[in-house]
């Protein structure tokens, strides 16, 4: 019987060596797997490439795991927010390394890894300081920047529901880097709120299939939604709220 | 003085050239009041680039999801007829040239349509880029919204954008508090200018040779 | 109000011009639009590049096209089946080109016109006659040969059921490449079993969002489900099957 | 005469090769009777190209729907816990390297793993490839499964290739009504002869100097 699914989050990253890259979903908050990364911060793997759309809110997450000075280089497309100040600490000082990367290059070089594309020819960044020194090409009178895929040792990012096959639904907004970082790591971890029989998501439905995922734990309804409380997200203005502030 | 309209009366003249049907980004920052000012029982289909279309107006307080937000990561909701898909297919939809306007601010806007809004070049700051090059480049027109001087009175229209680019040849018109201007390769084009400006005072204020449209 | 529906299968096929590039949905007959292409029969257009899997099967749909000599060129991945005689009597006469393309290759192809990208490097097809004369690159030492989009003018597809935006979802293996065709055409026109309201299609489930979608015509449930009777496909021996002659 | 083993026996034999838990495309014709072959009570996930994981066996007669077909255009089922996706989507999934096993069909496979199954280059022959030259590239491992010996008794095991190639040393392993043998740089090593058969035998049948494994 296949059974992708383990007992707790600390089995879920286990492995993790020094010097790994690690992929993490999530936009903002948005299905960033918190669970997983707290169990990274545990796990104690250091000197880590992050790759992610930002670089950490607020003291949470992938916040925690830079502040834990666990991590050497951030690839990601906009690390500069109203709560990154872990991040924007760390890259003053010269304590971390930074790749900007367009954000839908970013998606699409890691789409590209887990669907064995060698190189692509994009037109975003031209004529850009983030195409500097890229091999440039026009094509059908279009002038486009070849970029290469970007792969991970481990990807850990945050699905609803999973089976034991490793099927997986996402939720909302929260689905954004997790099916495409999914194919392009060796190992891919899901956190889940449920995980449910096999046969009861609808193939139809299934919006990462099993063959790309190789873990999945369940970590329960996620802590926003506890009681009703609101841990994580912003305010109508904006503001980063913090537990029990707000209610759901 | 030459007349100013606000940004809320910005967004509305911006609304009205949207039509009903079409496909629109509407970025971070400024550009999101637009969505406030599109005419009520017209549908027009919002896309957020962290991956929805059907985008909705602001919840309700207590109704915030911190699973549905917009590319600024601020709480939204989801219209019937929404659809979710991931960042890859959301940016190709952008860079397959499927929206039809894309609404972004902007530092500095170069008559021939390079649009210069995700750094300023400082040597202390933090870059951050997010997907402004990705829309830069991904809609069949690009719509700037922009105050036309920044706080120290210089002009966000310029011949050649100083500041680090963000896509090329990519702004088909901007959209500032004094008048509207379409891009082209001879110079900025006045397309409206508000209230009783003229095109000699526009000129003065950005240093600019601008022709009718 | 934006409403993609139209009333019949001629307003779903009108403006195709002489010359103009098609893009057929369909594996075989799964998901073959065989309801548009009869249209497209009657609404006349000739001098066709047709881009589908297949190059037709028994003397209905893709078949149907060809017999009627409207079909200029093919590219395909796989024009010979056991049923493929219409397609194999024009290309044995000389009466019709042919482009084949890995089946893979196909796919991406189409998907790279959609998604914007220029040009990309695959794996597939790297030293065989298909690759000969396309520019080769060694990536990270693996060989990759560089394949250009497929466009097309109008890509004709079968879907399960769509709504008035133009959302659709699809029914089994016979989704295959209704969803990239519909990225890579000028206009992409579905024909559904059934227009739903907007809204009762499930946001996390819809496959195609509308803003890929041009048209979407209703034309009921298809013949092959009509009161049983199977119209289409193939024995379990593979031999085809006519109507009526095999119950569902 | 030499032992050789029937299509089934073979199948069987492949399907041995075959771990729990592993995710396998069988290409179209003879390889597909590896999925009948698969052990009772283990679950083995059967991908078809044309966007299905999860394949079942065949439905039952009065049983068939035509939209739910394999690679070689016949009905199908679908088990608990599959999924459906689109034909870029399933093409990625193969070239991306997530199979862990093909097995295909040949005409012939050269000792270095060059595999020819699309063309026999005949002249008057109708091209069709299909997804041939994806399955070559696009797994862990690419099993062959195919007789020894062409009908009129020349080697489908070769040095070098006389048909057109499919792939560049992309088979692993060659299971033949004779015996298994797995490609190597250095020549075709011997893993399994069927029967009493010898590598004598064998080298004779094939005109190739082999090796054990």
């Amino acid at each position: 019987m296949i059974d992708k699914t383990v007992a707790g989050v600390a089995d879920a990253v286990a492995g993790i060596e020094d010097g790994a890259t690690v992929m993490i979903g999530g936009f903002g908050r948005a299905g960033q797997p918190v669970e997983l990364i707290d169990a990274l911060i545990e796990q104690g793997a250091g000197d880590l490439t992050i790759v992610s759309n930002n670089a950490g809110n607020g003291d949470t997450g992938i916040a925690a795991l830079l502040a834990k000075k666990r991590v050497r280089k951030v690839i990601c497309s906009f690390p500069r927010q109203s709560d990154s100040w872990v991040f924007d600490g760390l890259y003053r000082a010269g304590e971390v390394e930074l790749e900007l990367v367009p954000q839908g290059n970013l998606a699409e070089r890691i789409r590209a890894a887990g669907a064995g594309i060698g190189a692509f020819f994009t037109p975003t960044g031209v004529g850009t300081q983030l195409a500097d020194g890229k091999e440039q090409r026009r094509i059908d009178g279009r002038e486009y920047v070849l970029e290469y895929p970007i792969r991970a040792d481990i990807a850990l990012f945050s699905a609803l529901k999973g089976d034991r096959w490793g099927n997986l639904v996402f939720r909302e907004t929260a689905r954004n880097f997790g099916p495409i970082m999914a194919t392009a790591a060796t190992v891919a971890v899901a956190q889940v709120d449920e995980i449910v029989d096999l046969g009861s998501l609808d193939p139809e439905s299934v919006v990462t299939p099993g063959i790309f995922v190789d873990r999945v734990v369940a970590v329960g309804e996620r802590r926003w939604l506890d009681d009703g409380a609101f841990v994580g997200g912003v305010t109508l203005e904006g503001e980063p709220l913090v537990a029990g502030e707000e209610s759901k | 003085m030459t007349t100013r309209i606000d940004r809320n009366q910005l967004a509305a003249r911006i609304a009205a050239d949207i039509p009903e049907g079409a496909y629109v980004n509407l970025g971070i920052g400024a550009p999101t009041l637009v969505a406030n000012a599109l005419p009520e029982g017209q549908e027009i289909i919002l896309h957020t680039e962290n991956g929805m279309l059907g985008m909705g107006a602001k919840p309700a307080e207590g109704q915030i999801d911190p699973d549905l937000i917009n590319a600024g990561k601020q709480p939204v909701t989801a219209l019937p007829g929404a659809a979710y898909f991931h960042h890859a297919d959301s940016f190709g939809m952008m860079r397959g040239g499927h929206l039809d306007v894309c609404v972004l601010g902007a530092f500095q806007v170069a008559q021939n349509g390079d649009l210069a809004n995700w750094s300023t070049g400082a040597p202390d700051a933090i870059p951050a880029v997010g997907g402004a090059m990705d829309l830069a480049i991904g809609a069949k027109q690009v719509f700037v919204m922009t105050d036309l001087l920044t706080k120290q009175g210089a002009s966000k229209l310029v011949e050649t954008c100083a500041y680090p680019l963000t896509g090329v040849g990519c702004v088909t018109r901007v959209y500032t508090d004094h008048g509207v201007f379409d891009t082209s390769p001879d110079g900025f084009r006045v397309r409206e200018l508000f209230g009783d400006n003229t095109i000699a005072e526009i000129a003065e204020l950005t240093g600019l040779s601008l022709k009718e449209a």
